[in-house]
């Protein structure tokens, strides 16, 4: 397809502009946006893979993030004194965020479409909630003021400190989950969950175990959030149930969907447009979501199907006529 | 215990109260849902506007000093406002931020998201307008709070009872129309297949901005009523409410009429009893609690038609 | 020449918008009137408004946009403790200080931070204070202790909660959900004989409890932090409800101050009403641009030495103002003041230790 | 009364219609013949404006309809059985009916329960299903309900996408019954259809679409009798 | 015993019976016609056999007696070998044609999600191999479909996706597969073509039940023939007896049956 060797392009342009980025930007704040962009593109791949492949419409993605962020809090910060190094830590959390992927999806998976979307939207409630009121009776989470003093992420006796060191790791690990969602995308696992997504009843009549897949794209997409929680909580050395509103996982769906659901390209770029957007219109100040809202609705209106659509719907020839 | 037990005739009539709140709201977005199989996120800042445009309708006749304000013509002339103006601003949305979408047959997700920017925007728009204050409903100019009555052990003021006919009429004579009448019958021919729709020779395009006046509409009524009970609006009421609203129409059956009320109502009742049997800290995690546990038994929702039973391969 | 900067991060957006507009409308009151004086450096003085939407993360960009640029030479950060934090050891590296007219939790000065300081009450000074106050002088046996599970009204209620413990006074704790408007339900678990609420509540939902009272049948006199310091969205709002009730204050009573009275006019004249945060963030914002004056050049690191330094500052709050190592307000009295009419008026001062 | 001119219908880029000329004059049955993928089905939904016509003209009673929309078109008295039938499944079988009826806004009701027993009467099996939701009704009642719901409308000019698809033989000999006498009430008819023998056997005129274009169009009888119709559409060797 | 055999099979839709008491055998290697009027439970018939519907009552034994279907999850059935088509399409409209056919090989294939991750070659071989399979089973219908494998399903005309739809259930590697009237929406010559290919299925050792209205088909490749009538057998045979057969004649073939 035409289209997709012009993504392949672009994506290799893009991928060089990434690494030499932090030269070209003016200060440390517009290096703090693109690991921003970095960290929110990689949670939006885990995502794209519960909605966009499996088309499993989630809207407590947060509470992944959640999930992770805080079982890095707790191995790694002065809460319960446990202090385990960077790379120890990352594979714990992942292994377990991964788990509450599973055990969170499993009650869904009799549920379609909304239904779905609601009972997903509840548990990103209840983790919010669990996470404000489990300071009592012991204290576990630290309440609505959180947890702090959190280790900043170490290698070797290297801690990372500064925005540039920031971007390259949470760089390198969006590069990996690129390759692990586009593996995984021409697989059979992505088949099936593509079949889900078009028709759960045919894929079922196909062989596939629905059981089994959904659980697999909870898993995998909630692992990438424990990689971004990981992220968030060492980069902010601080974490706190305000970083996971409900907000929150609108904002990284309006990623995926805008992007062009599928598409990783797309996700990607979906992710810093609005990463990047607010950033932009701050200068706005009062008005700055204002705009937002509106620049939302507008980038709907131009490109219905995301900045890339996952099939290129327009390069086709006719079907010779028989 | 028997502390407990004495309040709870109380604490029904509040959770019902609330619950018919929840109600109104989510009638609103089951319609909407009913005709696009799309969640209108911005359906809790139409309910909000509705809000904000009840209260001006009570400062201009406030600030006009028309004489004694009855509630009895003051109310119904809040409603009537509100519910045009939130159902042309339903309308307007329709047309510039969902419209040229499904018409270009996006997925069921890009109005999702338009919908959520248009609800970003509304609700900063009414905050740059209107202030990020806080407005008064001045209720208490309107229904003495010696009007309330005692039905089993709980009193009940008016406007609670107000509220809960104004609801009742409102699901009763949707239901009717949805069920019953021709446009009904072409919304629901809309939801399921446009094309054909339009092939029976219903006009989808105006089929779909009724329901959204209708669906708004309703919104905005919600919004009066709020205003009134609580007294308070701000410019993030439609936050939370929506939220609720939401899950209650799914409690109930998304896109069915019945179910959203009863929705609302158990979802009021929930969170009132939660409150008076356990840690009020959790008292919404008992209500998706339910929730979930409601839909993984019928995971169509409450009337909710289970298609997935019914479905012919 | 450029212009020096100072920064108010609040959230501008979203639902505590109204603090965090208040708070920068009255730092750019302070910047008005220096400029109308010259400004300070002989330069002018602008504000640099950075939204945090009350978000933390949202709060990093924020205050990595206002480190970034040279011209900010410090900053009034803060309605909410979870952006404070984080936020303040963003701006720490680089020298830049801060000052909070709202983060009540102790963790945000006891990190130690050389840049970090604010004006406003800790939650562990305002919650014992209104304890003792609702003990000894209106003589409470039980409490009910109401907060949102929001940071700041959580922190405060803990502390009520534990102060109470201590004198020998029962204190039943209940949450709310923030955002909701209808509190019938768990009112009515209230046991009747309790004699008092501690409403750690913003503003307008404790208006909605002093309102919502007589639906479950209690008639008792509530008491509150300074976020309920709010002529309109508290006292108007209860539609006379809250007569009676007490709010905590860390500011002696304005109206007896003239620069505090030419300062509510000022503002009430351009931005309407003023609540505890005007007067705080405006206080902020002036011990900056006078530290800016004293240290006489633009140098981040001395400007925030200097803050720390301030001893005895005169402004508006009708006492001196000095900062104690961690960045606290020296002294910590407490005043007690009554809903009357439209107005609060001070009935008391307490002391913390 | 319907007349296609050099229509030529794309699906995004892809060429579908290269050259449709096609003629229904009123009173007639007319049958378009052609393989799979050949634009049969398009060319049905180009008439009634589903799919635009990217160049030529559709007129219907001498009027030019190609620019109108889909339901103005319906309104003037054409009506679609469209291909896989396209039933509304959430609907039951009475309501998909009513549904048929849509454009007869001012039709009494006692007309409208009339046709509807009209349809039962050719349908007994709609008749017992008649609160069955449509979308669990069997293929062949479908495919029933798919007829009777595009009678309902008592067009001037129907549409017929394969109405004998997945209907029993007996069904099969009845369906060309119900359109010849329909047809014989004063319908004119233009119906595609797989079962080419006795959609020919019933019709007065055929075309034959292949790839796109319009490549034979004679009377039915004439093409019954040519060899090369009668080896790649009749199943002849 | 045979391939597959019912016993006693009956379903209920709420007061209506839609199977009842149906005996059905179909041994190894044979093409079987399911025939009868609408409605008379053929598609539910297929639907218990692959676990979509609950039996209300009754037995499927398959492979031989020794596996009861009744109870079993679709998804484990097909693992079984029984593969089927849908007489209302059900295909993954917005996956491309060799997508679709590389769902079908999902269950005979195994690839962990480890081994995707890591792109082990053993994960990459099975890759290669079932596309390969999958261009070799489109390539069954000629050119109809293996030009075209690269496009959306949805973009196929009616009768190809009905192709497809065999395909798929072909990549399942059935012992059995269910066929729902195949033939509908092709023309009578490309209806003979499609017999040849069912033929070739049933020679690679696929056993095939099959429901169609087109007697032609049914008269030709059918070696036995069940008709149904209200979700009850009313003959069973070869087909020159089953036509013969009087309730057949009236309930189902009509008066011009002897066209057929
Ligand atoms: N929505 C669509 N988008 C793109 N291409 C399409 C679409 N619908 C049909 N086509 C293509 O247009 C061509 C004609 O299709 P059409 O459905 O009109 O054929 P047909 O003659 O009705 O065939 P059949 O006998 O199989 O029903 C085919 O090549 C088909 O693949
Ligand atoms: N899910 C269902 N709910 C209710 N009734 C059903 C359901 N599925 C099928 N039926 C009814 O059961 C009967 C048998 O249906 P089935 O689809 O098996 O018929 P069939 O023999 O395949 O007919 P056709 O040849 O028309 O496809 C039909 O009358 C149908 O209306
Ligand atoms: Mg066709
Ligand atoms: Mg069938």
């Amino acid at each position: 397809m035409a289209t997709a060797g012009w993504q392949r392009r672009m994506a290799w342009v893009l991928g060089a502009v990434a690494v030499v980025g932090p030269l070209a930007a003016p200060n440390d704040y517009w290096i703090g946006v693109m690991a921003r962009i970095c960290l929110y593109a990689t949670l939006a791949l885990g995502l794209n893979i519960v909605v966009g492949f499996a088309g499993l419409l989630d809207l407590g993605y947060v509470a992944f993030f959640g999930i992770g962020s805080y079982l890095y809090a707790f191995l790694a910060s002065t809460h319960f004194g446990l202090h385990l190094p960077f790379l120890l830590a990352v594979p714990i959390v992942v292994v377990l965020t991964a788990f509450s992927g599973i055990l969170i999806g499993a009650p869904t998976l009799r549920l379609r479409g909304d239904y779905l979307a609601i009972v997903t939207l509840g548990f990103g409630e209840i983790t919010y909630l669990l996470l404000i009121n489990l300071d009592r009776p012991v204290n576990i989470t630290g309440g609505p003021s959180g947890i702090i003093g959190i280790d900043p992420p170490a290698v070797a006796g290297f801690a990372l400190s500064r925005n540039t060191q920031y971007y390259y790791l949470f760089l390198a690990a969006l590069a990996l989950t690129l390759l692990a969602s586009g593996r995984l995308r021409r697989s059979r696992i992505g088949w099936a969950w593509q079949a889900i997504r078009e028709d759960e009843l045919a894929a079922r009549a196909m062989g596939i175990n629905t059981t089994v897949a959904k659980l697999q794209a909870f898993a995998i997409g909630a692992s990438f959030a424990g990689i971004g929680g990981s992220f968030l909580a060492s980069w902010q050395r601080s974490v706190f149930p305000e970083n996971f509103l409900f907000t929150e996982s609108i904002n990284i769906l309006a990623m995926v969907i805008l992007g062009g659901m599928g598409n990783l390209l797309g996700v990607v770029m979906g992710a810093t447009l609005l990463v990047s957007l607010p950033e932009v219109f701050r200068d706005l100040q009062r008005y700055r979501l204002l705009v937002f809202g509106l620049m939302l609705m507008v980038l709907m209106v131009f490109r219905p199907e995301g900045l890339l659509t996952l099939q290129g719907r327009h390069d086709e020839e006719a079907e010779p006529g028989a | 215990m028997a502390g407990v037990l004495a309040i709870l005739p109380q604490q029904i009539v509040f959770g019902l109260a609330l619950g018919t709140v929840y109600g109104l709201v989510a009638l609103g977005y089951t319609m909407v849902y009913g005709v696009l199989f799309m969640i209108n996120f911005a359906h809790g800042e139409i309910f909000m506007i509705g809000a904000y445009v009840g209260w001006w309708v009570l400062a201009l006749l406030l600030k006009a000093q028309v004489g004694a304000l009855h509630p009895a013509w003051v109310v119904p002339l809040m409603l009537l406002h509100a519910m045009l103006f939130a159902g042309l601003l339903g309308v307007g949305l329709e047309r510039f931020a969902y419209r040229p979408l499904y018409l270009r047959g996006a997925t069921r997700l890009g109005p999702l998201i338009s919908a959520i920017g248009a609800s970003i925007f509304l609700q900063n728009a009414v905050m740059l307008s209107q202030g990020a204050r806080m407005k008064v409903y001045m209720t208490s100019l309107l229904f003495p709070r010696t009007w309330r009555i005692q039905i089993a052990g709980a009193s009940v003021s008016l406007l609670v009872i107000v509220m809960i006919v104004v609801a009742g009429l409102m699901m009763w004579g949707l239901h009717l129309l949805v069920q019953r009448t021709k446009l009904g019958r072409s919304i629901r021919a809309v939801a399921e297949d446009r094309e054909m729709a339009t092939i029976m020779g219903v006009n989808v395009r105006r089929v779909i901005a009724v329901t959204f006046f209708l669906g708004s509409a309703l919104g905005g009524a919600g919004g009066v009523l709020v205003g009134l009970y609580y007294t308070q609006i701000d410019f993030f009421m439609g936050y939370s409410a929506g939220l609720k609203a939401f899950t209650a129409a799914v409690l109930g059956g998304i896109g069915n009429i019945r179910g959203a009320m009863l929705g609302g109502l158990i979802l009021g009742l929930v969170e009132s009893l939660a409150v008076t049997f356990m840690n009020p800290a959790y008292k919404d995690v008992v209500a998706f609690v339910i929730l979930i546990v409601v839909l993984v038994f019928r995971p169509m929702g409450l009337l909710g038609e289970n298609v997935a039973e019914r479905e012919k391969v | 020449q450029q212009a020096v900067k100072i920064a108010a991060g609040v959230p501008l957006t979203g639902p505590l918008a109204k603090q965090g507009q208040e708070v920068a409308n009255a730092v750019k009151l302070a910047a008005e009137e220096w400029n109308k004086k010259g400004g300070v450096l002989g330069r002018k003085i602008e504000v640099l408004e950075a939204d945090d939407q009350g978000n933390p993360q949202v709060g990093v960009a924020a205050a990595e946009k206002v480190a970034a640029d040279a011209a900010v030479l410090g900053a009034v950060w803060g309605i909410t403790s979870v952006t404070c934090i984080p936020v303040s050891e963003v701006l720490e590296r680089s020298n830049l200080v801060l000052i909070s007219p709202g983060c009540t939790n102790p963790k945000v000065t006891d990190r130690g931070l050389k840049n970090t300081n604010r004006v406003c009450a800790r939650d562990d000074a305002q919650g014992p204070a209104g304890t003792i106050f609702a003990v000894e002088d209106l003589k409470a046996k039980k409490i009910a202790v109401f907060d949102d599970g929001t940071t700041g009204p959580k922190g405060v209620a803990d502390e009520v909660e534990k102060k109470a413990k201590q004198l020998g006074v029962q204190a039943l704790r209940y949450v709310i959900r923030a955002g909701d408007k209808d509190f019938r339900a768990i009112l009515a678990t209230v046991p009747k004989d309790v004699n008092l609420i501690y409403a750690s509540l913003w503003a307008p939902d404790a208006a909605l409890i002093a309102k919502q009272l007589p639906d479950v049948g209690l008639n008792v006199r509530m008491i509150g932090p300074d976020g309920q310091f709010e002529p309109v969205d508290y006292i108007q709002a209860s539609g006379g409800a809250a007569e009676g009730n007490y709010v905590s204050f860390l500011v002696p009573d304005l109206k007896k101050i003239p620069a505090a009275t030419a300062f509510v006019k000022a503002f009430e004249a351009r931005y309407g009403p003023v609540s505890s945060y005007g007067p705080l963030a405006y206080e902020a914002a002036n011990i900056i641009l006078e530290a800016i004056k004293k240290v006489g050049k633009a140098d981040r690191a001395a400007v925030r030495d200097a803050v720390r330094a301030t001893k005895s500052y005169k402004g508006i709050l009708g006492m001196p103002i000095a900062f104690d190592d961690k960045g606290d307000v020296a002294g910590g009295v407490i005043y007690f003041y009554q809903v009357k009419g439209s107005g609060f008026e001070q009935v008391k001062a307490i002391t913390v230790k | 009364m319907l007349k296609l001119t050099d229509v030529v219908a794309h699906y995004g880029p892809i060429q579908v219609l290269k050259s449709v000329n096609l003629e229904v004059r009123a009173g007639e049955i007319v049958c378009l013949l052609g393989g799979n993928a050949s634009g049969k089905s398009t060319t049905m939904k180009t008439i009634l404006g589903v799919v635009r016509p990217t160049a030529g003209r559709v007129e219907f009673e001498d009027q030019r309809i190609d620019r109108l929309p889909t339901e103005t078109i319906v309104r003037r008295g054409i009506s679609l059985v469209p291909e896989a039938r396209r039933i509304f499944a959430r609907m039951t079988v009475w309501e998909n009916l009513a549904m048929g009826a849509f454009t007869r806004q001012k039709a009494p009701a006692g007309e409208l329960a009339a046709d509807v027993e009209r349809v039962y009467a050719l349908f007994p099996r709609l008749a017992e299903r008649q609160h069955q939701l449509g979308g669990t009704l069997s293929g062949g009642e479908q495919q029933m309900l798919a007829i009777g719901r595009a009678l309902m409308a008592r067009p001037r000019l129907l549409l017929m996408d394969e109405p004998s698809m997945g209907l029993a033989p007996v069904l099969v000999d009845q369906v060309f019954d119900i359109i010849q006498s329909i047809n014989r009430l004063g319908t004119t008819i233009l119906v595609v259809e797989q079962n080419a023998a006795v959609a020919l056997s019933i019709a007065s005129r055929g075309y034959v679409l292949q790839n796109g274009r319009i490549v034979v169009h004679d009377a039915a009888r004439a093409l019954l009798a040519a060899d090369h119709i009668r080896r790649a559409y009749l199943g002849e060797d | 015993m045979a391939l597959l055999e019912t016993e006693g099979l009956t379903k209920d839709f709420g007061g209506l019976r839609a199977v009842h008491d149906l005996a059905l055998r179909v041994e190894e290697g044979e093409i079987v016609g399911l025939i009868g009027p609408n409605g008379s439970g053929k598609t539910t018939v297929f639907n218990l056999i692959t676990g979509l519907y609950r039996a209300t009552e009754g037995r499927i034994r398959f492979d031989h007696g020794r596996r009861e279907l009744v109870g079993l999850a679709p998804h484990v059935v097909t693992g079984l070998g029984i593969a089927r088509t849908f007489q209302n399409q059900r295909l993954f409209s917005h996956m491309t044609v060799l997508e679709n056919v590389l769902v079908g090989m999902h269950c005979r294939t195994r690839a962990g999600i480890a081994t995707i991750l890591l792109s082990t070659p053993g994960s990459r071989r099975e890759r290669r191999r079932a596309e390969a399979r999958a261009a070799e089973l489109l390539g069954l219908f000629g050119d109809r479909l293996l030009p075209r494998a690269a496009r959306p399903a949805w973009t196929l005309s009616y009768a190809n996706r009905r192709r497809l739809e065999i395909v798929r259930a072909l990549a399942t590697e059935p012992r059995l597969l269910l066929l729902d009237e195949p033939a509908a929406g092709m023309n009578p010559t490309e209806t003979r073509e499609l017999m040849r290919d069912i033929e070739r299925v049933r020679d690679r050792g696929v056993t095939i039940l099959l429901i169609e209205h087109d007697m032609g088909v049914v008269r030709v490749i059918c070696e036995r023939v069940v008709a149904l009538d209200h979700g009850t057998k009313i003959a069973e045979g070869r087909f020159e007896e089953v036509r013969q057969n009087p309730a057949v004649l009236e309930a189902y073939l009509g008066r011009r049956a002897g066209r057929a």
